[in-house]
C-alpha cells in the first residue's frame, strides 16, 4: 500500500495529481467520479464579466495545441453561487483560479470568494492571453509579491501562485511570490507561441498569439519548476505536457509536490485517474512507500566524476 | 435481440454517460469519391446517443502528422438492434485521411455520446429537415426520432450532384419522403427551394424545421420558419479542443435571446451543437 | 524563375537558408555541395580554449532533442587558419558565431577574426549552457547592447546579435541589440530545458539542462521571431525548430528575411538543400516573384470584424 | 556480377562520399532471442563502405514514439557480390524495436558510410580480435580485410551462453579460425582469456588486436598489446546527435596522445568510431 497523499502547505491531498485551470468543468463529471482527483482547479474568473478571445480559439500543433480563449468569466456572484456548489459535491478540495485587472482587485476578488467549500485560492497572474505582446503581472517580481501580499491581506485561505514561463528568470518571481506570503507555486503557465497557415497567411488562431500546451514544452515547464523548486521552500505544483505517470513522476523527482494536468484530458478524458493508478505502481514497484518521498529525489551526477569521463 | 441483450447485461451501471472507450470497426468504406461510412460496433453507453450528438473520435498517427487532437463527428445512423453506430465522414484533412485508414478488425478510439441533440416538441406533426454535403450526416438519426414520435418528416438532400446525395437510404428506410435538389439540376438554389418549402407547407403546414451544414440554407430556415411559426433548431460546427464543455474553445456567436440585438459565445460542444434557429447567427 | 536573394544588412545572400551556428561541420560538405547554402554560420568559438560538458551531451525527446554541448572551442588563431581557409573553398558567405566571458573580450574576438572571408560576425550572446541558471548577456538588454557596442567599434564587419530566448521581454533585448548597432538579428538561440530519466532518477544529460532544438517548440520560436521582427528596422533570421520549406515560410510571413536551420540537419542532412527547392515551388505556386517580398506578407485576422463572429 | 556493374552504372559520379538514402530491405530476421540481422540492397556509395564504419539509420515512428534522431549501427558485412550491406543489432530501446518491424519490400533509411574505419599497417602477420555482445557486429568486416591484405585472423566470440554466440558463420567464411568462449562454460573470465591469448601468442606472434563492446575486454587488450608490442584498436560506442562530426555530442575523453595523462574530448562519430588502443580510457 503505497501512501498517496500529499501536503501543499496546510492542505493535505489525496493523492498529487490535479486539474490544470482551463482545462476541467462539469463535463468531465459524466466521464469519471471527479472525488478520485487529489483537487478540482477551476478556470480562472475575474470579476468583471467577459466573452473572452474571438474564434478560432484553437489549433492543433505537432504533439500540442495552441489555445486563444481569454479569460471568458460570468464573475464572482456565478462562481459563488453555481461553481462552488456544483463542485461541493465532489469529495475533492476545489482551488478557485482567480485573475484581475489590478493589485488591489486581486485582493478584493479573492475576499469575495472565499466562502465555504473554496480550500485554496490560486492567482492566475500569468495568462499569456490577457495584455499585448503577453505582458502581465507574472513577467515581474515586484508586480507578483503585491498581488499575493494584496491577497493574503483580504483572505485566510492559502494562495497559490501560477507562474508564467513567458519570464527570463523563474527563480527570482518565484522567490517574490513566496516572500509575498504564497503557500504554494504552480509552475508554470503556458508558453506564449503563435502559427501561421502558409496556405491562407492568416495566422491559425485569431487572437494571433496564443498558449502553447501539451507535451512538446514539457522539457522546457520541467526546467522551470526544477528551478523554482530550487528557490522556494513552499511546495512547487509542476504543470505543462503532462500526459502520463512517467511525466507525472518526472516533475516530482524535480522538485515538485503535486502536478496538474491540462491538455491532456481534452485528449483522454480519463487520464487523470489513471496518471494516478501508474504513480502508485511506480511506487510500488521502486519500493516507495509514500508518493510523497519522491519529490526532489532526482540523482544528479556527480561534475566532478563525470568532467572528463566518457561514459554511456 | 438476444445478442443485444447480452451485450448490454456485460456493460457495468451507466453512471457516466460519455465513455471514452474502443470500438470495434465493422466496416470503413467510400460511399463516393469524397465521403466514408464508418461503421462500429458500440455498447449501451454508445448507443445511448440521442439524435443531433456527437462523438469525438480520436484519429490514428500517420507518419509527420500525429493527430494530436480528437475530431468531432456526428452520429449519422444509431442501430439499437444491431448494436452499431454510423458515421459519415468527408476525407479532407490529417485526420480525416487518417480515420479513412481504419479497417475491420481495428478498433476506434472513440469518446461520446456528447452535446445537446435535437429536442422536438411532442405534438410535433411535420418535420421539414434540409440538409447540404455533410449536413445530411447529421440529420439523418433526427427523422427516426421524429417519425418514432409520430410525425411526418419531409427530407430535401442539397448536393452538387446526383453522385453526391448521401444517407437517402438511411432516411427512406426510416420513413422519411426525400426530395433531392442538385446543383446539375438547378434546383438546389435558394429561390427554388423556397418555392418547394412554400408548396410543402401549403400542402401539410410544417411545424418544425431543422438544418445542417449549409449557411445558405440556415437564413432561408429561420425567415421561413419565423414566418410559419414553426420551431427549427440547427446543428452547427466549429473546431474542438475538449468536445466536453472544457476548453471553451468551440465558442461561436449567438444572440442572447432568440432574436435579442446582444450576442454572446456559447460553445458547439455543450450548449449544442443543436441551437434554437432564432438564437443563431447566420455567418 | 523567383528570385532567391536575400539582403542582410548590406550582405546579399543568394537564398535566405543558412546553418544555424553548431549545426554544420565539414562533415556535411561530404553530403551536399555546401555552396548551395545562403551562408555558412561556423560553430560559436571563444578565444580561450574549452573542452565543453561532460557527456551524455543528447538525449531524444519527442519531435525535438535535449542538447548540452557548451562550447568547446579551439580559439581564435585555429579559427582564422583551418575554419575559415577550409570554408573559403565553398561559394557561400561564412559567418563566424563567437562568444567571450567579458564584454570586452567580445570586443577583442571580433577584432581577432576579422579576416578576409569572414562575411559577418554573429554573437552568440545566449548560449544556455555557459552559465549557471543559464544566465547570459542576452538576458539583459543593457549586456547585449554593450556587446554589440564593443563589437562594432572592433571591427568593419556586419555584427549580427542572435538572441536569447530565454527572456521575458524578446522585444526590449531586440532593440537593444539594434542599438548597439547589430545589422541583424538571429531570433533565437535554444530554449533551457531539462528531461529526467525517471528509471535511474538521472539527468538525461550530465550537465543537468540543455537547449531543446527541434520542430517541437517552433511555436514558441516563431512568435519571438514576429515579436522582435515588429521591434526592430533591421533584418530578422528565424531560428528554431525549421524543418521543411512550410517552416521556413512560415517564419518568414512572421517577419523574418532569412532562416537558419539546425536540428533538422542531424535528422536529414540534405535538408536545406531541399528547403531552398520547396520554398522555391512555394513561391511559384503563388506567383511570388522574390522570395523577399514574402517577409512580413502574414494577414491577420481584422479584430472589429471577427470580435462577435463566430466563423470557422 | 552483371547485376553489380549495372547497379553500379546507374549511379551518379560519386563526389560525395556520404549518402542520405532509401536501402529496400531484403531481410531483417531474428538471429537469436536478442539480435536481428537486416540486409538491405545498397548502391555503390554505401557498398564503398570499409571495416568499422557505420550507417546512421533513421528508425520508424511507432505510436508515440517518433524515434526522432537516428541510431548508429556497424557494417556487419559488406556484401558487395551481392550488393548486400549487414547490420546486426540488438532489439532493445525505442528505435531498435521499430527497426525490428521492418519488412522485406520496406526501405530503411540510411546515413552514411560515415565514420573513421580500422587501419591495419601493411605488414600485419596475425590478427586477433576479440568481441562480447554486439561488439561482434563491429569486427567481422575487419576480419575479411585483414585477410584479404593476407594476414591470419583469430577470433576470439565472447558470449553469456553458446545459443548467444553470433556471426561464426561470417568470420568462418572470410577465414577466420573462431574460437568460442561463454560464461556458462566459465571461459570467458579474464583470467581463462588472457591464459588463451599468451598462447596463441607463443605459438603465432599477434601484432594486431582489436576489439568492441567490453570495457573488460579492453582493458586485457590495451596490456597485452602494450607488452606484445602489437597495435591495437577498439571500436567505441557514444550517443549521437548527427554522426557527421557537427553536433559534437558523441565525446569520450581521451588521452591527447598514445599514454599520456592529459585527457581531451573526441567525437566518437568522427574522429572514430575506431581509436588506437593507447589512447582509449577504459570506462
Ligand atoms: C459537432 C460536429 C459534428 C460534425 N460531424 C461531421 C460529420 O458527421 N461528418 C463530417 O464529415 N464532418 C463532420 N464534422 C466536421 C469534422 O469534424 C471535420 O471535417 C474534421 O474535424 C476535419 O478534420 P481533418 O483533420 O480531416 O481536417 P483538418 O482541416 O486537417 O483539421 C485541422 C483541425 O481543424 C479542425 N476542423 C477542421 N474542420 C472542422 C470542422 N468543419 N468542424 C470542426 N473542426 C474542424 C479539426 O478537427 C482539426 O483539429 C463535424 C464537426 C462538428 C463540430
Ligand atoms: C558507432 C556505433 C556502432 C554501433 N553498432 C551497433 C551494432 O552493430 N549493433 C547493435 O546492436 N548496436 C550497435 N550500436 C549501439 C546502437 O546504436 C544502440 O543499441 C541503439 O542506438 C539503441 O537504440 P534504441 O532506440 O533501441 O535504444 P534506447 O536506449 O531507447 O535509445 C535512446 C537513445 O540513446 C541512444 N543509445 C542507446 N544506446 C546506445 C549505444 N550503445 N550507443 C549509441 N547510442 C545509444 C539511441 O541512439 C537513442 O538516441 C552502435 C553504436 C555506435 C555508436
Ligand atoms: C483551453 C485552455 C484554457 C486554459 N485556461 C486557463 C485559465 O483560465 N487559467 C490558467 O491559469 N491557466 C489556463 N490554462 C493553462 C493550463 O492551466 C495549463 O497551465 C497549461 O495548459 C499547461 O498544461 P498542459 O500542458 O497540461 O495543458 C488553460 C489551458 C488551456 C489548454
Ligand atoms: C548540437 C547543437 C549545438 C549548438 N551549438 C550552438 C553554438 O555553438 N552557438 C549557437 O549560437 N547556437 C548553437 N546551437 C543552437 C542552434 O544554432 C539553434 O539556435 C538551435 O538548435 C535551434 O534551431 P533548430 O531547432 O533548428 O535546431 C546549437 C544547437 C545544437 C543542436
Ligand atoms: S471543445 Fe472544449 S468547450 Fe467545446
Ligand atoms: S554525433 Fe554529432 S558530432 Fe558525433
Amino acid at each position: 500500500m503505497v501512501d498517496l497523499s500529499v501536503r501543499i502547505g496546510d492542505l493535505t491531498l489525496a493523492n498529487p495529481v490535479m486539474s490544470a485551470s482551463g482545462t476541467l468543468s462539469e463535463g468531465l463529471g459524466d466521464v469519471f467520479d471527479l472525488s478520485l482527483l487529489g483537487a478540482i482547479v477551476t478556470k480562472t474568473i475575474t470579476d468583471d464579466l467577459r466573452e473572452g478571445n474571438p474564434p478560432p480559439r484553437v489549433a492543433e500543433l505537432r504533439n500540442a495545441t495552441l489555445f486563444s480563449i481569454g479569460i471568458p468569466s460570468k464573475g464572482a456572484a456565478y462562481f459563488r453561487e453555481n461553481t462552488v456548489p456544483f463542485y461541493q459535491r465532489y469529495n475533492a478540495p476545489i482551488v478557485a483560479s482567480v485573475s484581475a485587472n489590478t493589485i488591489e482587485e486581486f485582493g478584493a476578488l479573492a475576499a469575495k470568494i472565499s466562502v465555504p467549500g473554496v480550500a485554496a485560492i490560486e492567482a492566475n497572474v500569468s495568462c499569456p492571453n490577457l495584455k499585448a505582446d503577453g505582458m502581465a503581472f507574472g513577467m515581474d517580481a515586484q508586480a507578483t509579491r503585491e498581488v499575493v501580499q494584496s491577497m493574503t491581506a483580504a483572505t485566510r485561505l492559502p494562495i497559490w501562485v501560477k507562474l508564467s514561463p513567458n519570464v527570463g528568470n523563474i527563480a527570482a518571481i518565484a522567490r517574490a511570490a513566496e516572500e509575498g506570503g504564497a503557500s504554494a507555486l504552480v509552475v508554470a503557465n503556458a508558453l506564449l507561441a503563435m502559427a501561421i497557415d502558409i496556405e491562407t497567411r492568416r495566422p491559425k488562431v485569431a487572437n494571433l498569439m496564443g498558449g502553447i500546451t501539451g507535451p512538446a514544452v514539457k522539457p522546457v515547464l520541467l526546467r522551470m519548476a526544477y528551478q523554482a523548486a530550487q528557490a522556494v521552500q513552499i511546495p512547487v505544483i509542476g504543470c505543462g505536457g503532462i500526459s502520463s505517470a512517467e511525466d507525472a513522476i518526472e516533475y516530482m523527482l524535480a522538485g515538485a509536490s503535486a502536478v496538474q494536468v491540462g491538455t491532456a484530458s481534452f485528449v483522454s478524458p480519463n487520464i487523470m485517474p489513471r496518471i494516478i493508478k501508474g504513480i502508485e505502481a511506480y511506487c510500488e514497484r521502486h519500493g516507495v512507500s509514500r508518493i510523497a518521498d519522491l519529490t526532489g529525489t532526482m540523482r544528479k551526477f556527480d561534475a566532478e566524476a563525470l568532467a572528463m569521463r566518457g561514459s554511456l | 435481440m438476444q445478442m443485444m441483450k447480452d451485450r448490454m447485461e456485460g456493460v457495468p451501471a451507466c453512471t457516466f454517460p460519455v465513455v471514452e472507450a474502443p470500438y470495434p470497426v465493422i466496416s470503413n468504406d467510400w460511399v463516393n469519391g469524397e465521403y466514408k461510412l464508418l461503421v462500429v460496433e458500440a455498447e449501451a453507453a454508445g448507443l445511448a446517443a440521442r439524435a443531433g450528438q456527437f462523438f469525438h473520435l480520436a484519429c490514428p498517427p500517420e507518419g509527420e502528422n500525429d493527430n494530436f487532437l480528437r475530431r468531432p463527428m456526428s452520429i449519422h445512423r444509431i442501430d439499437r438492434e444491431r448494436g452499431q453506430l454510423h458515421f459519415l465522414y468527408k476525407v479532407q484533412g490529417n485526420g480525416t485521411r487518417a480515420l479513412a485508414t481504419l479497417q475491420p478488425g481495428d478498433t476506434l478510439d472513440a469518446l461520446g455520446p456528447v452535446g445537446q441533440g435535437f429536442s422536438l416538441p411532442a405534438a410535433t406533426q411535420h418535420v421539414l429537415m434540409v440538409g447540404r454535403g455533410v449536413g445530411l450526416a447529421t440529420l439523418a438519426p433526427l427523422a427516426q426520432m421524429a417519425i418514432a414520435q409520430g410525425a411526418k418528416v419531409t427530407a430535401v438532400l442539397s448536393a452538387r450532384s446526383q453522385a453526391l446525395v448521401m444517407g437517402r437510404q438511411v432516411l427512406e428506410e426510416a420513413g422519411a419522403s426525400v426530395h433531392v435538389v442538385t446543383d446539375d439540376n438547378s434546383d438546389s438554389d435558394v429561390v427554388s427551394l423556397e418555392g418547394f418549402i412554400r408548396r410543402l407547407h401549403a400542402a401539410s403546414p410544417v411545424d418544425f424545421m431543422a438544418t445542417c451544414g449549409s449557411n445558405r440554407l440556415l437564413m432561408l430556415l429561420q425567415k421561413l420558419s419565423e414566418e410559419f411559426g414553426a420551431a427549427g433548431q440547427v446543428a452547427l460546427e466549429q473546431r474542438m479542443g475538449c468536445a466536453l464543455g472544457m476548453c471553451i474553445a468551440c465558442v461561436r456567436a449567438f444572440r442572447k435571446e432568440p432574436g435579442a440585438e446582444a450576442l454572446t459565445y456559447r460553445r458547439v460542444c455543450w450548449e449544442g451543437p443543436v441551437f434554437d434557429m432564432r438564437e443563431t447567427v447566420a455567418w
